[in-house]
């Protein structure tokens, strides 16, 4: 694969720092690739906006940060519009349709994902949206392959949730259609 | 001459830090007046909704409590009806 | 239609929304201060607050509508003392954390309680760092688990209180957050003492606290506080296993002594008299 | 498997915590830090780590500041230990008297710095080349220091031993700066096994060594360090001292044989510390930058070369001692020499210094960022013309 | 014929000749000192003596033929604190003044105190500063002129003694140099008890302290240490006036805490047994 | 005569004496410090007058270390007072954060460091150069300073006077870098009348101003300072803020802006803070020296010329910010230039950076004392070949 | 069997630092034993000079409290003369 | 007067210091001329070496140290040893004959004055030594007026010791004949 930015945004307490980092740990750890994941610090804790940045490529990643993202996988209609002047035109942006709609009109490939609705009503926990937006992500961009991110979501959440967690995974694949 | 007490609670969506992460207006309240409300605020949070007003007693401990000044007890003395 | 809460007067505009976290006790704690500031009737325009670096140091800043000095991580104590001796009309009080004032702060604190210098000092006791993500504090409970004691804290804990006491503070209480009403009414009498006071108030980090005991929310937090509590003057008949896991709250001394502005005050008048009797 | 020193494997890791296992991996068994952003994580993992340590009864302490967590870590390698601290620039500017204890005392350590933007409390979150001039010269007196910029979470883990290694070998305090980017971004990280890690061990004195007549400081070639419990009577000493440890705080001529001997001995072997990156054949243009900017200069200079610019890089791992000597060579090979920092200049000071050819300067657009490239790529070609 | 001192064994053999000022008391204590460790039949190579800056710091570097780690000023029970959880089967002695270890370095003081490190805090109380030239310590009684305090000190002092109990110290020791066999013993017994112990001595200074004070030469000052010292048994029947400016002497505190290198040992045993528990 | 503030008249006086009484001719009155060799002697100086002055409640407090000596010193500065501290390498070392905390809080102060030998405890009482870089850049972070070199007791006073008008017209920390031997040393100074003494006062925020609008931080032209105690509810943090005082600390932006226009306010203002000494007309070789050793440079050129060298001194009196543009201009116009410093080399660095012409370098036979003349002009007749 | 004490008193001249400024073994005798020396030594101090030997008791005071290690105090029991 | 350089040398407790001072300062202010004082620090208030090197000029000093002493005071031999390889060839020696004798054979001009007998046997002080030695230095030498010298004597001693001091000093001037 060649270099791809991928940027998840929205909330703390949104999981998008985890989302980021179980897609990297699936590409490095399981799928082979290199992979690069930063992040903002400080008032994610507090609420505030959160943002978690990766980068996949098959050779060494040489600069660091993501630039103009190939995806975007959004929580929150600020989110979105804080973030959108940066990507690349015609990249895929993937929100969280039970959420908000995108404004109209941007050169970009929006796709619905209704996370927060699915991880609450068919879950029974919205803290699990973020896997539910992940599993959409996989099925439908494919950077790294399901059984990569399935590994790593195991060792990667809290002990006692794999399940709930995977349930979660795959509901949103099943969203992508 | 009687006299009614009408209070009027003030809950300020902008301030509150939503119910589920704080809450302690709705703990603090001997009167059981606030419900979690259903809505998410622009900010992402579930505020405390005051539904049972009519059961304060305008004893000010959600007001003292809360630590964001997101909430205002009134209660006015009116005049009997 | 919307109230205006009687202590935004004292609130700065820029600032109205805290910066803490969902349920965090410094709130209860910011409004219990403003509120016996309000009480006693005086204005913020007397004040100087000075804080450290940590969650409980942006209680005062930018938060309270007056003259705020936020400084460096540890040294508030140090700032304010200067403030105080090169402005002694000036009210001080610091605000600030646990790990500022004891861990990294804790040389300032106890030489200001020994100079009892004039100023009303408020310790936020949250037993953790909240501000840097849950490690150790000098206060964490030892068996506690932070990020930096990830099997359970080994160490021994300050009695802040006890500490300012033997160092010379001359007014000195401790209370929880869940009890505003008594906090503020210990910050009227700590303003109205010449001296240094220490005010040591138990508050709830429910975010980094509570997530790494396991207490979790800021309501259970409170209902702890609740339960553990202990009167001083209820305190004095209970014997030290019954103390145990207590935290006893009230008034705890309130004494006088030579307060440092004073003397210095009192020696420069003397030296002019001297050099005037000279004179003459 | 948290039991084991070394981590074998490949891994997406966190540069603060490859930081961590670096350490573990070059045999450190000690540390005592305070916590702070951004740096908090290598103390978090290694209070983990160490105490579980199989094979070594490993100490973490959080000190009650900065300032005692270096004096611990002082303490701590007279004993034998390899030891070390981490923090950021606030905590760096309250250790400085310490590292100039360290050094004066030649006491081996390895001091971590995830800097920060400041000056003063600033952005805890935000990277910045802030501190490289302080990392030179931040204590007082006339000394030199040996730093390290890792420019990855890979190099997090690498140069952290490479610290170790060198402090070890020159019986001297070593910084590694790294940036809150470093630290802070999760990359992969392959940690090879325990025997292919380089591993140095400092020279000690052994039993029977005379401490009252024979040296164990200030030689050039770095004396064997007396250390503590082996019966020697060591006498260690921040005051200014002779060779065999004594204290002398009345001559200048014994202070002059101080500062002179301890600075010998890092002057004397720096082609054997010092490090850097050259990829500068056939360039007309060389690009010196460091730590996480140096990345920025990799990819700007494909890209000028794509743009048909002969373009190289030139990069110091090793910041301190300053390269000069490679600076001077290279600027006599090239036309003009582009410095990248994040930060308003800082190394570029030491680069004119030593550089014969024209030296130009480029901060990013907005410090605490990394350079887009497209800006360094311009200002490339304006150096061009 | 010239006799051998049968302490000078434990001198190191530069340094036979101390680099006190005549008739200092410091080297009353490093004599009380060494012949405490002789007493109890200890060979010097079990320890590690660490000081900081001033002439206290100077007792055990280079003058005890030892370990010695001689430090920045303020700072050496930091520099204990990484000696002795690195190598817990060392003996370590802090031995160093009271501006060091309480003025500047007052925090790792109470800290080291809090964590109960096992050592030895020897704290010579001097009531000035004497390296630098006579300047007021935390020590400095009121009304006293120094170097900077030329028209007397409005200052309010500390008990030493005092903040090491409420910080944490587990045994905790005053005498003067006017008993030099009661030091023996006392640091005998300290040796003897794993925790923090502090042992503050009051000893002349009569070059920076007496100059200053009028108070004059070592004898006079001695004379001053006999004069007012009042044993802690004695201390205890008699009223706060009558206690005034006297010097209570003798071993006021002696208990049991968690100390922390054991705690670690113990941590360490925990987290070993467990992962073999977890292979099996 | 000990009341007043400025103790007009011929005097022979230590050179941390006249420090003392420069600051008080300045306006000084608070000062707060921990004593140590060879700076004490200001301090105690200070305890002597501060409480006796007749015109001003002067206040001198030794406080518990250097930390909180500066500490109490920038409180003080925020009532309205004009404040100081002196110290020596070891209180600096303390003092790093705080230093960068006035410089980010813009918070006017003179610190005075009277150098020793060291590295770490080194040797209290004999002089040294040591501290030059660390003036520098001793705390973490991108940011400027301001610092001045004496050479002689008159000079204790003059530049403290100067040091504090600094201070109030940037609103900065200015640091002044005396050593062991202009402190110790006695000497002829002259106490001019109050009036001939220019004073400089901040400019400050009058009640009124708008807190929350009116720019009170980060201008380049200077802010005037909203001070304490005047019911503007001032803000001072020394997290990353704005020209407001707003704290800031998620955005890069932010502290772009903040270390930007921290730096362009003494940047922008070089020509007017920059003082140097160009005795250089006509000469082929210029002697780079400050402080004490300018002193040697004096006596050396006259030696030389005598013996028929062409050579000039050229003195930084402020030696920060560097004046970088004079010595390009002089490198252009002598032949080459010889940097003698009481240390290793460190403004040497940033001569060679500046100049285009060659460089040497001579530090003295011993460090910690003053260069032999001799050995300063062999080293100039070898530079003339 | 009687036997006879004899006390011998070393004072190191070269480790001594002078009963000008010191003189603590003077003051801290009981029997008076030693005087001010005249001597100038090269240290260029005057030490205590044990002129009254006879009356030493070999109570070790002076040499326990001697700062400067500088005293020895011998007794030995001799076998009856 | 052109540049002088003259030194005072012995143990800590002998006066050096403030000999120098006073000489420097009846310079300065009574002759309205010139002068540096520096000094050894350190060692000598425990009774170690001590040193005070004044340097007396018409003209503005431009070098600060001392080099080559051109008048050397010297309260012991030790210190006569330590310096006199630096004295100036053919300069002026002031000894305390009644602690020593110099050594033979040396080029200076060795003048003797027994200040230390002096003061003990005839002022019943011998704290009081260095004002003998800086009278018969300003007799014999006169570097200062003899009134400079006397003024900053009683400016610079303590309070109720200024009679005491001016004593010695005359004594001094007496014993240069
Ligand atoms: C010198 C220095 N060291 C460390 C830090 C990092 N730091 C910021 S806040 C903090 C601890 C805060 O804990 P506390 O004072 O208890 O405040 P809380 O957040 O719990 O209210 C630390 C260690 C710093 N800013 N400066
Ligand atoms: C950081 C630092 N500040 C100040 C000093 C100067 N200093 C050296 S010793 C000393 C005080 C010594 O007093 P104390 O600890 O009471 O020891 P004493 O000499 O009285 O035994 C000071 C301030 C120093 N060396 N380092
Ligand atoms: S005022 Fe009292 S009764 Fe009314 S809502 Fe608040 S807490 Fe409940
Ligand atoms: S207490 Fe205040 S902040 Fe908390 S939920 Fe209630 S209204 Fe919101
Ligand atoms: S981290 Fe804890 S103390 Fe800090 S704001 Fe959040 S809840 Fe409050
Ligand atoms: S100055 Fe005082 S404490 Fe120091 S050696 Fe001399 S007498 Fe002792
Ligand atoms: S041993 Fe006792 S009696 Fe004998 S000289 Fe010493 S103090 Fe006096
Ligand atoms: S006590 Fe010791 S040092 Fe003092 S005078 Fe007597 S022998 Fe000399
Ligand atoms: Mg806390
Ligand atoms: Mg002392």
């Amino acid at each position: 694969m060649p270099r791809t930015e991928i940027r998840f945004a929205g909330f703390g307490g949104q999981g998008v720092v985890l989302a980021g980092l179980i897609l990297g740990e699936a590409a490095v750890i399981h799928d082979g690739m290199h992979a690069i994941q930063t992040q903002t610090y400080g008032a994610a804790a507090r609420g505030g906006a959160a943002r978690s940045d990766v980068i996949l490529s098959d050779a060494r990643i040489v600069y660091p940060q993501v630039t103009a993202p190939d995806i975007m996988v959004v929580f929150t209609l600020e989110a979105l519009n804080k973030y959108r002047a940066e990507m690349k035109e015609g990249g895929l942006v993937i929100y969280d349709g039970s959420l908000f709609s995108p404004p109209e009109g941007l050169p970009y490939r929006f796709h619905s994902c209704p996370a927060t609705k699915t991880a609450m009503d068919e879950l029974g926990k919205g803290i699990v949206a973020n896997m539910v937006m992940l599993g959409f992500l996989t099925a439908f961009a494919r950077p790294v392959s399901v059984e990569a991110v399935e590994s790593a979501i195991r060792e990667n959440v809290p002990k006692g949730t794999e399940e709930l967690n995977l349930k979660a995974f795959r509901k949103g694949m099943e969203l992508a259609g | 001459m009687s006299r009614e007490r009408v209070v009027e609670i003030y809950v300020d969506e902008a301030l509150c830090k939503g119910t589920d992460g704080c809450g302690i207006c709705m703990h603090v309240c001997p009167k059981a007046v606030y419900d979690r409300s259903s809505r998410l605020t622009p900010k992402g949070i579930r505020p405390p909704e005051p539904v049972r007003v009519d059961d304060c007693t305008a004893c000010n401990r959600c007001m003292m409590f809360c630590p964001d000044l997101a909430i205002v007890v009134e209660a006015k003395e009116t005049a009997e009806r | 239609m919307s109230l205006v809460h009687p202590l935004h007067k004292f609130v700065r505009p820029s600032a109205v929304r805290t910066a803490n976290c969902p349920g965090c006790g410094n709130g209860i704690l910011a409004s219990s201060i403003l509120r016996a500031i309000d009480e006693e009737g005086l204005s913020l325009d007397e004040f100087v607050f000075v804080s450290g670096i940590g969650c409980a140091a942006w209680i005062p800043s930018p938060y309270f509508f007056a003259d705020t000095l936020h400084t460096t991580h540890g040294r508030p104590i140090a700032f304010a003392t200067g403030v105080k001796l090169a402005a002694p009309d000036r009210r001080v009080m610091v605000v600030s954390g646990d790990g500022d004032l004891l861990a990294i702060g804790g040389n300032h604190f106890i030489h200001a309680a020994r100079r009892n210098i004039d100023m009303t000092v408020v310790c936020v006791n949250n037993g953790i760092y909240g501000m840097t993500g849950g490690q150790a504090a000098p206060t964490t409970p030892q068996g506690l688990k932070t990020a930096t004691t990830p099997y359970g804290s080994v160490e021994n804990t300050f009695d802040i209180s006890g500490l300012a006491m033997a160092a010379g503070a001359t007014f000195v209480a401790r209370w929880t957050v869940w009890q505003p009403l008594q906090i503020t009414k210990t910050i009227r009498k700590a303003l109205s003492r010449k001296g240094f006071s220490l005010v040591e108030i138990m508050s709830q980090c429910p975010v980094q606290f509570g997530k790494k005991t396991g207490m979790g929310s800021a309501t259970k937090m409170l209902d702890y506080f609740k339960e553990q509590s202990v009167p001083i003057a209820r305190a004095g008949g209970m014997t030290r296993e019954e103390l145990e896991g207590k935290i006893v709250v009230g008034e705890l001394l309130d004494i006088e002594k030579p307060v440092l502005d004073v003397e210095m005050a009192r020696l420069r008048d003397r030296l002019r008299k001297e050099a005037a009797d000279a004179e003459n | 498997m948290k039991n084991e020193r070394v981590m074998t494997g490949r891994h997406f890791m966190q540069g603060n915590t490859a930081c961590a296992e670096g350490a573990l991996a070059a045999g450190c068994s000690f540390m005592a830090g305070y916590p702070i952003t951004p740096a908090t994580e290598i103390a978090e993992r290694l209070a983990v780590r160490l105490p579980a340590l199989r094979d070594a009864d490993g100490v973490f302490i959080q000190m009650e500041d900065e300032i005692s967590s270096l004096a611990a870590v002082i303490g701590a390698s007279w004993t034998g230990r390899k030891a070390m601290t981490a923090t950021s620039g606030p905590g760096i500017s309250l250790m400085t008297e310490h590292i100039g204890l360290a050094v004066g005392t030649e006491t081996p350590c390895v001091i971590v710095n995830v800097q920060r933007g400041g000056p003063t409390t600033g952005i805890p979150s935000v990277e910045l080349q802030g501190d490289l001039l302080q990392a030179r010269n931040g204590s007082h007196g006339e000394y030199r220091i040996i730093a390290i910029a890792p420019a990855s979470p890979q190099e997090m883990f690498d140069h952290t031993v490479l610290a170790f290694n060198l402090a070890e070998r020159f019986r001297t305090p070593v910084l590694l700066m790294a940036d809150a980017f470093v630290g802070h971004m999760h990359e992969r990280v392959d940690i090879p096994e325990p025997e292919a890690i380089e591993i140095v061990n400092r020279r000690t004195a052994a039993p029977g060594f005379d401490i009252e007549h024979d040296q164990s400081f200030l030689s050039p070639d770095v004396a064997p360090m007396p250390l503590f419990g082996r019966g020697l009577k060591s006498h260690v000493t921040s005051s200014c001292h002779t060779g065999t440890g004594k204290r002398n705080v009345t001559d200048a001529s014994a202070l002059d044989h101080f500062i002179r001997n301890l600075a010998a001995k890092i002057d004397n072997h720096r082609d054997e510390i010092i490090r850097v990156e050259d990829n500068t054949e056939g360039a007309d243009i060389a690009i010196f930058s460091c730590g996480s900017v140096h990345r920025v200069a990799l990819k700007a200079a494909e890209t000028a070369r794509a743009a048909g610019l002969k373009v190289g890089t030139f990069r110091p791992v090793t910041v301190w001692p300053f390269p000069d000597r490679e600076v001077a060579e290279l600027s006599e090979r090239v036309k003009s020499i582009l410095v990248l920092e994040n930060n308003l200049g800082q190394l570029y000071h030491f680069v004119r210094s030593a550089a014969s050819c024209p030296v130009h300067f480029l901060e990013p657009e907005i410090l605490g960022t990394l350079h887009g490239v497209d800006r360094v790529v311009a200002k490339l070609k304006e150096a061009a013309r």
